[in-house]
């Protein structure tokens, strides 16, 4: 599996990502700066989390105008996996890769804590090692987390199944008091038409080792993986 | 010849003025003038605590730079160091908190990262009024919702400090800033400028008329009129200050640079001159060169500007584009704007005329230094009196006990933190809310702790011994996740020096820091002075925040402060002693702010750190935690909730 | 030629902030507002000669960048007098 | 009766939202474009009958919340006809 990281000005967690795939998974991860415009020899492409261009405007106006897009664009048409994690979930649907978008936190506040979040279907690359309804443990760190999409949205995506994940208590139940952003439907993550571009608010690259408080990140690597190798 | 109003109007006393006319042999121009007046504000000069400051453990082997660089540089293994420091922002914070405070962390970041090193945590001590004060809640959420903007922007998690709220802070809050970043021992940059032809460099965001005279604004005193003085409070872009870091940090993997500064409060006149002055030589400046996001700015704006998010650099002749190019690439300007020269002299030209031209040296190191008349205060005996017979014995201790928990100085912090990303970067393996904050260091087996600490009211009743527990309390807390403490850097945050009062505390904190820190093996290896904290007459509570530093060998050894499994052990370290002077009990309960704060025995207190070192490090204990405010009662209840977890565990005494 | 763009919330889609501006000023005493609705204002200038061509001008810069469509509408002055 | 109420930042000081949005729409290709300034735009209702009773109402809501008086201006426009 090789995999690109991009860079945009403001991104921050490309290098947590890059330590996730490098150095916990010990596949290959390149650094790809937002004016490069090729995409050819990747299996997977990481939007990874931060603030680009300062979250200015809205969180990934300005970024989803880099080269580099056009270049995604590309990739995910022949049917390339990407995966939007926080500011890159932002990215791409500010592009139009996946749909609706993600709004202020209904609080107004910047949060960074774990959250529990449900597996919403297991027919996907990122959650293809997880069973429909497993609970697994999961960071946020956003102030823009809040996932929202017109009425007919998110009829197609209950329909289609490309709902990834729900924000949830421990025992699984979906509601006000665990959904900590306002999300339409406790939204935490969803997938593409083709099911080939996935994004989601959480950052699974925060929980792939013990001494960071976690392993439940590792399940969404392994998937990545395991379709990969699979396919 | 400039009238009385405008020397008083640049902060300078007639005394000041004629010792800038000795030094110079002639009467300065306004530029000139303005350049006195930053370079010997109490911000920047430490003109009333430097000879005070001289008293300070500031070596050791661990020791790689102490107080005079940037930031202080700690030796750690592996070819590794540590660059720290604190600073302070607290007026601009009171002004206008949410700037205030960014604009405090953008400074301290690029304290650290000038050095070379990326920096890896940040910590903040925060200080309100009463919860009840008008402006206490205005305050509050605009300092938390600053420093979250500008540090979560910047990709730098911040991973604990301390709050606490107490009404001498009513009308001057204090914000204390405090980073650390890492660096490879042998690509350590200082702020020298060094080697006479060099170009100078300038680097980063455009020049506005942002902060004119914020440097002499953080010594001037809040006075009920403290509103009008608005216009100064810089704005801070923390995206273009990622760019500078990233920039930099590519910029510092060549050989181009020789020496480069944070242009922080004054400019680039700070650090013009004190580059310069460092050297030994001195600077031209052709400020036409200077970028400018204005129109019409005469040299004096020029040089006083505080805009946020520029550097100075010295770099070798000939590699100007290639450093330009790296800039461009980050979105950046860079530009030459005058070379090193051998005279000693700081020259500023505009146009090819002269604005300025004043000796580099004297400017910084030869600036005023009082010995200011201190005295204890008349009421010293009162306000140690404490009558213990008189308190009655609570009738009911729960609910005592509970009442102390939920005081605003012991509650839970977790909506604070939560605003802050403490994750980004995965190396924070002790998240806020513990002792001591703790991250990993990738590549290596190591990690390093931090823990900001200060007990105000202990400083008010008796500030020597508040000054011992200060520094005690922050190196306990670091040992208590395993970590041999290494050093300190601090914020001494205290009210007029002008007052004998004051002096005094100032004097007695640092008596008791010193001895603290020769006790415990920890020096000071950087820190900041902040004077003028206080609201019309009334000084606020004397603050030596201190902010340890310490190193884990192995990380796998880490403990953390929160009980584990049911049937452990609970085992109390220390002595117990009938001291409840200056506590939160008597003030919560009883209403009392009296006594002697408890007594700290230097020796006890080295052992005692050396033993929950090795306790860790023979894996001996499952968690430990540090016995402070609120007393024995409170520390047990903290050691049971750990934060994200819902079922706690209790204890049984 | 200058020009202001407001960029405001569909109607419909959750304003949290309008919502809590509206709490606020209603505890501040002012019993009988309502509707508090937050948005954006964006002002800059083109080099464009009359209001109209300036007017196509920004509405092209609205389509592209200053308004997400799927959650914003937004509305163009063209300051002529001043 | 209906305001309209711009905050805009103080001329001189930073704006670097605006700078953002400016260098985005300059590398789009709007060359020409300049002077860039964010700031916030809130719609509220008064029970206000006449337009200026209404503005002195919506002056006094800028003064004690709606502006920062430190770093921001405001222009207040009360919406009569529609």
């Amino acid at each position: 599996m090789k995999t690109a990281v991009l860079v945009f000005p403001g991104s921050n967690c490309d290098h947590d990502c890059y330590h996730a795939v490098r150095h916990v998974l010990g596949r290959e991860a390149k650094f790809v700066w937002h004016q490069e415009t090729s995409l050819d020899g990747f299996d997977l492409v990481i939007v990874p989390g931060g603030f680009s261009y300062g979250d200015y405007l809205r969180p990934g106006a300005i970024a989803k105008f880099s080269p580099v897009m056009g270049a995604l664009a590309k990739f995910t048409a022949k049917g390339g996996l990407a995966l939007g994690i926080c500011n890159g979930f932002q990215i791409l649907t500010e592009a139009g890769l996946l749909p609706g978008a993600l709004m202020l936190n209904s609080g107004m506040k910047f949060i960074c804590k774990d959250t529990y979040l449900r597996v919403e279907t297991s027919d996907s690359f990122v959650t293809g090692r997880m069973e429909k309804g497993k609970v697994i443990s999961v960071p946020i760190a956003h102030m823009e987390g809040c996932y929202i999409a017109d009425d007919d949205t998110l009829k197609r995506l209950e329909d289609d199944d490309r709902i990834l994940l729900r924000y949830c208590g421990p025992d699984g139940q979906t509601g006000d008091e665990s959904n900590p952003n306002g999300s339409y439907g406790s939204i935490a993550g969803v997938l593409s038409e083709k099911r080939n571009v996935a994004g989601m608010m959480p950052h699974p690259e925060r929980v792939v080792e013990a001494s960071l408080g976690g392993v439940d990140g590792l399940l969404v690597f392994e998937s990545i993986l395991n379709s990969l190798s699979a396919a | 010849m400039f009238d009385a109003h405008q020397i008083i109007l640049h902060g300078l006393t007639y005394d000041e003025f004629d010792l800038a006319l000795e030094i110079i042999g002639r009467q300065p121009n306004m530029v000139e003038l303005g350049i006195f007046s930053v370079m010997w504000s109490e911000h920047c000069s430490y003109k009333s605590s430097r000879t005070h400051l001289k008293n300070f453990p500031t070596t050791g082997p661990q020791v790689i730079h102490g107080p005079g660089e940037n930031a202080g540089v700690v030796d750690i293994g592996d070819g590794l160091a540590v660059v720290f420091k604190m600073e302070s922002h607290n007026h601009p914070s009171y002004i206008e908190p949410y700037q205030g405070a960014a604009t405090g962390v953008g400074g301290i970041l690029r304290d650290v990262f000038t050095m070379g090193a990326r920096p890896y945590a940040l910590l903040d001590s925060l200080r309100f009024g009463d919860p009840s004060h008008p402006k206490t809640k205005y305050l509050l959420d605009g300092v938390v919702a600053g420093i979250a903007g500008y540090g979560n922007c910047m990709g730098v998690p911040t991973i604990g400090g301390e709050l606490s709220f107490h009404p001498s802070y009513n009308g001057n809050c204090l914000v204390n800033a405090f980073n650390l970043g890492i660096v490879n021992k042998d690509r350590i940059f200082l702020g020298t400028a060094s080697g006479v032809g060099n170009p100078v460099m300038y680097v980063g965001s455009k020049t506005g008329r942002d902060g004119i005279h914020g440097a002499t604004m953080a010594s001037a005193e809040f006075g009920d009129g403290g509103e009008e003085r608005r216009p100064t409070v810089q704005v801070g872009d923390p995206f273009t200050e990622k760019q500078l870091l990233e920039a930099l940090l590519e910029l510092f993997k060549t050989d181009y640079v020789v020496g480069i500064q944070d242009m922080g409060a004054a400019g680039l006149t700070s650090s013009s001159f004190e580059m310069a002055g460092r050297a030994g030589t001195g600077v031209e400046l052709d400020i036409e060169k200077v970028p400018r996001r204005e129109e019409g700015m005469n040299p004096y704006e020029v040089m006083l500007s505080e805009s946020q998010e520029r550097m100075l650099l010295v770099c070798h002749k000939g590699v100007e584009d290639k450093i330009k190019a790296i800039f461009e690439k980050w979105g950046l300007s860079a530009e030459v704007v005058g070379r090193v020269t051998g005279d000693g002299m700081v020259r500023i030209m505009e146009k090819g005329q002269m604005a300025a031209e004043l000796p580099a040296a004297p400017l910084s190191q030869k600036a005023p230094m009082y010995s200011r008349p201190a005295s204890p205060p008349d009421d010293l005996a009162v306000r140690h009196k404490l009558d213990h017979d008189s308190l009655p014995q609570p009738k009911d201790y729960t609910e005592t006990l509970s009442r102390l928990l939920a005081s605003p100085n012991l509650c839970s912090r977790e909506w604070v933190y939560n605003q802050y990303d403490h994750m980004v970067r995965t190396n924070t393996i002790e998240k806020p809310g513990s002792d001591a904050a703790v991250i990993r260091v990738k590549g290596t087996s190591k990690a390093v702790a931090m823990s900001l600490d200060c007990n105000s009211r202990y400083c008010y009743l008796d500030p020597y011994m508040g000054g011992a527990q200060a520094v005690a309390e922050a190196t306990r807390n670091v040992a208590c996740s395993g970590a041999k403490p290494l050093a300190i850097t601090d914020c001494l945050n205290f009210g007029s020096p002008e007052k004998p009062e004051v002096m005094w505390q100032f004097i007695q904190a640092i008596k008791g820091m010193s001895d603290a820190c020769i006790a415990l093996g920890t020096p000071v290896v950087s820190g900041n002075v902040s004077f003028y904290n206080q609201t019309g007459e009334t000084a606020i509570n004397p603050t030596p925040s201190i902010g340890a530093m310490g190193l884990l060998e192995d990380h796998e050894k880490l403990v953390s402060q929160y009980f584990s499994e049911e049937g452990d052990v609970i085992i109390v370290l220390g002595e117990t002693f009938a001291e409840i002077g200056g506590s939160e009990y008597l003030s919560v309960i009883h209403g009392q702010e009296r006594g002697a704060p408890p007594k700290v025995d230097l020796t006890k207190e080295a052992a005692l750190q050396k033993t929950l070192v090795e306790l860790a490090d023979k894996r001996l204990v499952k968690s430990m935690h540090d016995v402070s405010d609120g007393g024995l009662g409170v520390a047990l209840m903290e050691c049971c909730f750990k934060p994200g977890t819902s079922a706690p565990l209790g204890f049984e005494v | 030629m200058k020009a202001k763009v407001t960029v405001t919330l569909k109607s419909g889609v959750l304003d949290p902030q309008g919502r809590a501006i509206e709490g606020a000023l209603k505890s501040l005493g002012w019993k009988g507002v309502k509707g508090v609705r937050v948005g954006k204002s964006i002002e800059l200038e083109v080099d464009e000669k009359d209001p109209q061509s300036a007017k196509a001008v920004v509405e092209k810069m609205c389509e592209k960048l200053l308004a997400n469509p799927v959650t914003e509408k937004y509305q163009i002055e063209i300051i002529t007098d001043r």
